[in-house]
């Protein structure tokens, strides 16, 4: 190992178990609750950890480059996309989500299985991950439970919310895997592409909110064949 | 081997005259056996006479198809007539076409007199071409199987050259093949000839007729070529019969005393033939139409068992 | 041979091709001028065939059995392809029926399609018979698969748009499309054979196909054989795979019809003589039995189910499938002799086949001429409207006669020869083995005495109720007689048709050449008994006929009805007057018999295949006893089609709309299934 | 001069200057200049390409190889096409009231960047900035999807977002995983270097699990974007609810510029693990793809969703050539990009024109006879039809014929022969629907078209290509083909 290391590496590396831990809570919380606000803030949290992670990286590891991604990871998805989020939900005054697929005791049971799967994945990459313990098994599990979560809601919003989770597994992943992050202007690219994304996402909700006069994507079952 | 006119001519007349007279004596014959007087042997002459004189009625819906159909049918027969070996085993134009010519031939006249049938738009025709035409489809296989078996035997479908293999052959009846395919044939001969059990020639019945049927319009002189065409047809496959299956007796040389001698059993052996038939029309009744089938899918299977029995017994 | 003479027809071909090319194009062109481009496309059409006419005549005179070396019609841009062409024996035999018949059809279409200018786009017509003349002479001449399937396949697209040239009736569309899913499915069948022989020999050219079949594994090599026979079986229409064949030539234009049915079908029987002779090698055994087999009960099939038909063109199509097994037949005994190493055979019961080939590709384009002006008559292919057509259209009634004469094997036309031919090598393959295989052949020839006598049936049926008695319905009544030129084009053929029966042994060596590549034996000096008018089978004593001889020996005989005559009736007077109408004051045409009333004897007889089923309605006034008006119409079942088509295209529907529930619409099945995919492959992976 | 950068800007300014503008002719001339530009720049790239093998600019930020000048001919090409099309096309669709002006500038913004972003994916170096692009098309595209803002529209144009971005995310990881085999265990303080060129030689030494689990990601993400199935969902929904020219953009170019990436993942696990994984994978999903359409086809009720399964089919069989991994299938497949990418379009611009004569896509209602309605559209229809389906002269038989016997020669019999079943299914299928709607008489008397030239243009440029490249292949293309053969099929 010829990494220069000044600060301790073994408390950056626990904090950022740490981090990615509460990441995983937050998600579990998310498949469980039901109020959209509510959602929203958890998921604004768990970015808020992302970003936390991403400056702790950048902080033990004199990754100069990383503290930018850090920010903007704030600035967007704890601070920017639940604001848009809040606004949209209070346009089209809806609450809470109707009943899921599964009820809550089911999809924990399920996310549960989806963790072990993601642990099962990821165990044998143990030794390239250089941050953290596991970390890169919670990212995929993210990334699990954020697509069964996507399945589970019928809120279009909410499988918004869902997809947002997946992309912040991937961020997650990106770190624990890859030391430094990508390279700067990938990670630009990438970040902006959420953020259109998640605009185009609010337009068309806006969209079918008006022309469905509901937002249940299980409603939209026109096309078939 | 070239033509010889002088043969040509001979078996021409030989048909010609020869063909009224069978079917005089079996008329006749057949009179006698169901104890009536019957007309006279050589009624079939006077007749054809008296046609031959007599105006021509045609039907206004006929076309021309209805007065060539005769012309067909007596020349069909005539020249098919030409290819089976009567008096010696050379028959004349032998050269010209053997069993599947000849076939092919009575099929031809066949094929013009049901069109004549179906020309003057009556119903009876019709029905009388229908029924030739599917009678003379299903003997077709047992005929064919027949020839088949013989002239496998032989090695040739010339009918001369078929005759000449069974005359050097001693006494070739008792080959099982043969017998079997004698029967078929014979049972052939009884539908293509319009015999009872398959058809009546003495009826005029409508629902009965088939051979009558299609002649219904016929009159004058094309009913009179009619009439010769079948009677000669009926010589023919007859004299196919017994020259194929007791071909010993046929002149040898071309000396005239060979000549009548040959002459003499073949007129013999005609008229055991004709006995045969008479017999056969007395004690049967006609089968009804859809039992005919039956009749002749024996006749088929007959000629499968003699085929067969070459392929066992050589 | 004089040196340069394959170079003579080569130019002959290319020119003619070009005159094809012409030919589309220019009817594409003057589309809207429709007679303008009736002219064009059909006098290129026919220049065309001629040219393709004197090139391939001229090479099978000169004897060609070795191939030309081949030669790029145009060099190739596409790597793999090579657009090259080679005249051997086999393809100038067939590229000559292809070319007949170009001049006869062209000749007829001059009236034919007029008839349709103004009613219908003939510029489409004109194009399209152009292409399908094209790509079928090119099927006959290319040199490697990946041309021939080329060709093959626009041969096919042409066919279908010929087809649903009047699209506008329902009946048409579905069989055109039918027709051109059976004969893609053949052709897919074509592509594996001509890969699994690309396979064994790293090449597509024919050249190296030859004999290659001694060079593969047996496994593959019967596999190729039996691909080979479906696909090419599908196009020849060979029972079971015939359905489309009475579906689609019927409906066709009556001139493509006769394409079609003359042509293009043999295309298959082409294919499968170049694979089975050329390719595959020598032989086991059972692929003659196989073919044989078929052939005799498509010969059987094909004229029963004719004989059912009230359609006169349908009747012609089944009659087609008949042919096609008939010359199976042929084929099949001609692989068996080569099984057995009796070449000599082999090559009588080659050219029978052959021989067969163009007597039906001549008739039954003539006949399908005949049912054409017919149609142009009276607007109707139903037989039951026809009837007393022969006082009005004479002469197309004189050609019909000769065309059902001879398709009915009948002495002295071609039909018989080729049957004749068919007899003697069947009679003599008895002789080929001990085994009890060799009962196959007696009584595959009691099966074509059957069905040459139910084919007499057939046409005694066919030109009895069309043409005979009184017309049955006003269209009958007022039918005409078909314009100048179609009755030349009739004409063309009924020449040809007597030709061939009379002269048998001069053109039998035309078929040298081809039985010579093939089977290494050269057949017509041995077909020939002493004098050059009388053919005679093979064997040291096999049967003779002379259908020459036969005629002036008949024409001598009628001096006899003659001399009779003069001798008794010539003061006789002829007499016309009415039909006997059991006491009916006139006979009315509804007292005739009809079609299905023709045939009815052969359905109750075979009703075991038929299955037929009748409807009768009858309305009378006061008392069931006096019936004022009946209805009586019978049907007969096509087993084929309800036991094994009609099932399956259920069952493909059946699955696919099952498989519609896919397709639901919910957005969280569609999530789903790509998060089940997802699991799959990390298993797959880990 | 800058080509590579060029090729990606202009578009994007094309966008801007659209973004500008309110007439409808001249935003329709504007796309036309910009993309006939495009097309001339392209094939300039295809001579540089030839002669230097490899062409880089922005020190290797854009990097073009022979893969990605042969995908550039193709988008530059469709593109051209489309604005040819569209033009007319929503002029008519103005007139019948059915769009806004705002709206179709719109089109014509969002179309310019979908071309722009499908040019930067197949000319970006770096696999992170592909990705990016990637989404960039996607995200335009839903916008074009989305267009007329029908209820349907709508409903497709969330399902292809959603499932779309799903992939793509699933795709993000792919990028990292390989992102993180290329940093290697030992990190270092330098950025390690993401860029392609770079990848390619050193994949060898890459770590081969994290590659595989890579290429796992990308298949699913990257595939779900090609539509391969049963990832394909959104796009008969997509491609039927879209404008016409969009419907031709997605179905000519953008899925197979998804499969584009997707090649680049398999590459580097071939260079990686060896042909057998990403292989297996490629040709059973794309068999899995062609067998799923056949069905689909021959019940199908709409005109659209049909053509839609028809490129589901294609792209199934692509996949499958490629996934046999000879040189010769892989050559036929690529060539079977570019021919179906210059007759797919005409099909959909044919429906167009369908489209707004029945105000219509369902095959009940449109009936039989629209060849008397709209002879020329039918005729052009037809001709790409048979091609579609494989009939000569058209290349796809070539092309079809190619793949097949390549996998004959490769002794890959079973494959070949499913492949040929599968394609024989569509083609009846195709040529049963067909039949219904096109031939025939009318049920209803429609006014016949009184414009009967809309859209020839575009159709008969594709199809002119078409029947060109048919029957002559330049050697320099065929040569540029080769390359890019064997640079899919790992020969470096």
């Amino acid at each position: 190992m010829n990494t220069p290391i000044t600060a301790s590496p073994e408390l950056g590396s626990q904090l950022i178990t740490l981090c990615a831990a509460v990441m995983l809570v937050l998600q579990f919380l998310l498949v469980v609750q039901r109020m959209l606000l509510t959602n929203i803030r958890l998921f604004a949290l768990q970015s808020l950890m992302l970003s936390a992670i991403a400056t702790i990286v950048a902080a033990f590891y004199h990754a100069s480059h990383v503290y930018v991604v850090a920010g903007l990871t704030l600035v967007g998805k704890v601070f920017f996309l639940p604001w848009l989020l809040n606004r949209l939900v209070r346009r089209i005054n809806i609450t809470q989500e109707i009943e899921p697929l599964l009820n809550a005791p089911t999809s924990m049971l399920a996310c549960g299985g989806l963790t072990l799967l993601g642990y099962i994945v990821a165990r044998p990459f143990t030794t390239l991950q250089k941050l953290g313990n596991n970390t890169l098994a919670i990212a995929i599990t993210l990334l699990l439970t954020g697509f069964f979560l996507m399945i589970n809601r019928r809120k279009a919003i909410s499988q918004v919310l869902a997809l947002l989770t997946v992309e912040n597994g991937v961020m997650l992943a990106a770190v624990a895997l890859t030391t430094y992050g990508m390279p700067l202007v990938v990670e630009l690219g990438i970040f902006f592409d959420v953020m259109v994304a998640v605009m185009v996402l609010g337009i068309l909700v806006y969209r079918i909110r008006e022309s469905f006069a509901s937002m249940d994507t299980s409603k939209l079952t026109q096309l078939r064949g | 081997m070239n033509l010889h006119p002088l043969a040509i001519l001979l078996q021409t007349g030989l048909l010609l005259a020869l063909a009224p007279f069978v079917s005089g004596v079996i008329k006749n014959w057949k009179a006698k056996l169901q104890n009536r007087r019957g007309p006279p042997i050589w009624q079939p002459y006077l007749d054809l006479i008296k046609f031959l004189g007599k105006d021509v009625v045609i039907s206004e819906h006929a076309s021309w198809v209805f007065s060539i159909a005769p012309y067909v049918v007596f020349l069909t027969a005539l020249s098919a007539g030409l290819m089976v070996p009567i008096l010696t085993v050379q028959a004349p134009l032998s050269l010209f076409g053997g069993a599947l010519a000849l076939i092919g031939l009575l099929a031809l006249g066949r094929f013009f007199l049901a069109l004549g049938g179906l020309d003057p738009a009556s119903a009876f025709g019709g029905m009388g071409s229908s029924r030739e035409m599917t009678i003379s489809a299903i003997a077709e296989p047992a005929l064919m199987l027949a020839i088949f078996t013989v002239a496998i035997t032989a090695g040739t479908t010339d009918l001369s050259r078929v005759a000449a293999a069974l005359h050097e052959a001693n006494w070739q009846l008792l080959n099982p093949a043969h017998l079997m395919a004698f029967a078929a044939l014979f049972i052939v001969l009884l539908a293509e000839t319009g015999r009872v059990p398959i058809d009546n020639p003495a009826t005029h019945l409508e629902l009965t007729m088939i051979h009558e049927a299609m002649l219904l319009e016929y009159s004058g002189r094309l009913l009179a070529f009619m009439e010769w065409g079948a009677s000669i047809k009926q010589l023919v496959l007859m004299s196919i019969l017994v020259n194929l299956f007791l071909p010993g007796t046929l002149a040898a040389d071309g000396t005239v005393a060979a000549f009548g001698l040959a002459f003499l059993i073949f007129v013999l052996k005609l008229l055991g033939l004709s006995a045969a038939v008479v017999v056969v029309e007395t004690v049967n009744a006609k089968l009804r139409l859809f039992r005919v089938p039956d009749l002749l899918s024996a006749a088929f299977v007959l000629a499968a068992l003699g085929l067969l029995s070459t392929f066992l017994f050589q | 041979m004089p040196p340069g003479f394959p170079l003579m027809s080569a130019i002959f071909i290319n020119v003619g091709l070009i005159l094809f090319l012409v030919g589309t194009v220019s009817s594409l062109v003057l589309q809207r001028r429709g007679n303008l481009a009736v002219a064009f496309a059909f006098g290129c059409s026919g220049l065309a065939a001629l040219c393709g006419l004197t090139a391939f005549i001229t090479f099978l005179v000169a004897g060609f059995s070795r191939p030309i070396p081949a030669y790029e019609l145009f060099p190739s841009l596409v790597p793999n392809v090579h657009f090259s062409v080679r005249i051997d024996a086999l393809g100038a035999f067939f590229g000559m029926i292809v070319s007949l018949l170009g001049v006869a059809l062209s000749v007829y279409s001059f009236g034919y399609a007029k008839a349709f200018v103004g009613r219908k786009n003939v510029g489409i017509l004109g194009a399209f018979f152009n292409t399908l003349l094209l790509a079928t002479t090119l099927v006959f001449l290319a040199d490697n698969a990946f041309f021939f399937l080329i060709a093959w396949e626009i041969m096919a697209l042409s066919a279908y748009c010929l087809v649903s040239f009047e699209h506008e009736h329902d009946e048409t569309r579905s069989a055109g499309v039918l027709y051109f899913i059976m004969s893609h499915i053949g052709t897919g069948c074509l592509i594996l054979g001509f890969l699994l022989l690309f396979q064994a020999s790293q090449s597509y050219g024919f050249e190296t196909f030859h004999a290659l079949g001694d060079r593969m594994p047996p496994a593959k090599r019967d596999a190729a054989f039996l691909l080979f026979l479906f696909g090419f079986g599908v196009k020849a229409g060979i029972v079971p795979l015939h359905t489309w064949l009475p579906a689609a030539h019927p409906v066709a234009p009556s001139n493509v019809s006769a394409l079609m049915s003359g042509v293009i079908i043999k295309t298959g029987i082409y294919g499968l003589t170049r694979v089975s002779f050329d390719f595959l090698g020598a032989p086991p055994n059972w692929w003659g039995v196989t073919v044989l087999t078929i052939g005799t009960i498509s010969a059987v099939l094909g004229v029963l189910y004719a004989l059912m038909e009230h359609d006169l063109k349908r009747l012609l199509a089944y009659h087609s499938i008949e042919n096609i097994g008939i010359i199976l037949m042929g084929l099949g005994a001609a692989l068996m002799f080569l099984h057995t190493h009796h070449p000599v055979l082999a090559a009588l019961a080659l050219s029978a086949g052959l021989y067969h080939t163009i007597n039906h590709a001549v008739f039954k384009a003539l006949l399908f001429l005949g049912a054409g002006a017919v149609l142009h008559a009276t607007h109707t292919r139903n037989m039951e409207e026809m009837g007393g057509l022969a006082k009005r259209m004479p002469k197309t009634a004189l050609f019909f006669l000769i065309g059902a004469v001879a398709i009915s094997a009948l002495p002295p036309l071609n039909g018989f020869v080729s049957e004749w031919l068919t007899y003697q090598s069947l009679l003599q393959g008895f002789g080929t083995t001990p085994s009890l295989i060799r009962l196959m052949f007696p009584l595959s020839g009691a099966m074509l005495a059957l069905t040459g006598a139910l084919a007499a049936a057939c046409f005694v049926k066919a030109f009895g109720i069309t043409f005979l008695a009184q017309a049955r319905s006003q269209h009958a009544r007022d039918a005409h007689e078909a314009p100048f030129s179609m009755l030349l084009g009739q004409g063309i053929l009924t020449a040809v048709c007597l030709l061939l029966g009379l002269f048998p042994v001069q053109f039998l060596t035309l078929l040298d050449p081809v039985t010579k590549q093939l089977t290494g034996e050269v057949l017509s000096s041995k077909l020939t008994a002493g004098s050059a008018w009388v053919l005679s089978g093979t064997a040291p004593q096999g049967g003779t006929v002379s259908t020459l001889g036969i005629t002036l020996i008949a024409l001598c005989l009628s001096s006899i009805p003659v001399a009779l005559w003069w001798l008794f009736a010539r003061r006789s007077r002829k007499r016309i007057d009415a039909t006997w109408a059991c006491g009916q004051p006139i006979l009315q045409p509804q007292m005739e018999y009809t079609a299905t009333g023709f045939s009815k004897p052969i359905r109750m007889i075979f009703k075991a295949l038929f299955r037929p089923h009748r409807e009768v309605q009858r309305e009378y006034d006061y008392s069931p006893y006096f019936t004022t008006t009946i209805r009586f119409s019978a049907h007969v079942e096509e087993v084929f089609e309800t036991r094994i088509y009609r099932p399956f295209r259920r069952w493909v529907w059946w699955i696919s709309r099952r498989m519609r529930a896919l397709q639901a619409g919910s957005i969280q099945a569609y999530l789903i299934y790509i998060f089940l995919t997802l699991l799959l492959l990390l298993f797959f992976a880990l | 001069m800058l080509l590579l950068s060029s090729i990606v800007m202009i578009p994007l300014a094309s966008a801007a200057l659209c973004s500008l503008v309110r007439s409808h002719r001249v935003l329709a001339g504007f796309t036309i200049v910009a993309f006939a530009a495009e097309l001339a720049l392209g094939l300039q790239l295809f001579r540089r390409v030839l002669t230097a093998g490899v062409v880089s600019e922005w020190n290797e930020f854009f990097h073009a190889d022979a893969l990605s000048a042969w995908m550039v001919l193709l988008i530059a090409a469709v593109s051209l096409a489309t604005s040819l099309y569209a033009g007319r096309y929503f002029r008519r669709d103005f007139a019948a009231g059915v769009i806004t002006t705002g709206r179709i500038r719109q089109f014509f913004v969002l179309n310019s960047l979908f071309a722009a972003g499908m040019f930067l994916v197949v000319l970006a170096n770096n696999l992170g900035v592909m990705w990016f692009a990637l989404e960039a098309t996607a995200l335009a595209s839903v916008l074009l999807v989305a267009l007329y803002n029908r209820k349907t529209s709508l409903e497709a144009a969330w399902k292809y977002v959603m499932l779309g971005s799903l992939g793509l995310a699933l795709a993000l990881f792919a990028t990292v995983f390989t992102y993180a085999a290329a940093v290697g265990p030992h990190p270092s303080e330098r950025l390690p270097n993401f860029n392609w060129s770079h990848l390619i030689n050193v994949a060898p030494q890459l770590d081969r699990r994290l590659i595989k689990l890579a290429f796992v990601f990308a298949f699913v993400g990257y595939g779900t974007k090609a539509g391969l199935a049963p990832m394909h969902t959104w796009l008969p929904d997509a491609h039927s609810e879209a404008p016409s020219p969009t419907s031709a953009m997605l179905s000519g170019v953008s899925l197979k510029i998804a499969l584009y990436a997707l090649l680049r993942f398999h590459i580097l696990t071939t260079q990686c693990l060896g042909t057998h994984f990403s292989g297996t994978l490629l040709l059973g999903f794309g068999l899995f793809s062609m067998f799923l359409a056949a069905p689909f086809i021959l019940v199908q009720t709409n005109l659209k969703r049909l053509l839609a399964y028809s490129s589901l089919e294609h792209i199934g069989f692509i996949c499958a050539g490629i996934g046999m991994n000879t040189p010769l299938t892989i050559f036929g497949a690529l060539l079977h990009m570019g021919y179906h990418a210059l007759t797919k379009p005409v099909l959909f611009f044919a429906a167009g024109n369908i489209h707004q004569t029945f105000h219509s896509l369902e095959l009940r209602v449109i009936g039989p006879g629209v060849v008397k309605v709209l002879p020329i559209t039918v005729c052009l229809m037809g001709l790409a039809a048979a091609a579609a389906t494989g009939l000569p002269p058209f290349g796809l038989f070539y092309s079809e014929l190619t793949v097949i016997s390549g996998g004959f020669a490769a002794r890959q019999t079973i494959t070949s022969v499913l492949l040929l079943v599968a394609l024989i299914a569509a083609f009846c299928g195709i040529l049963t629907q067909l039949t219904r709607i096109l031939l025939g008489a009318p049920k209803v008397e429609h006014s016949n078209d009184s414009k009967p030239w809309d859209g020839v243009p575009a159709m008969g440029l594709l199809l002119g290509a078409l029947l060109l490249f048919s029957v002559w292949l330049p050697g320099s293309m065929l040569q540029l083909i080769h390359r890019a053969a064997g640079i899919v099929g790992g020969i470096p």
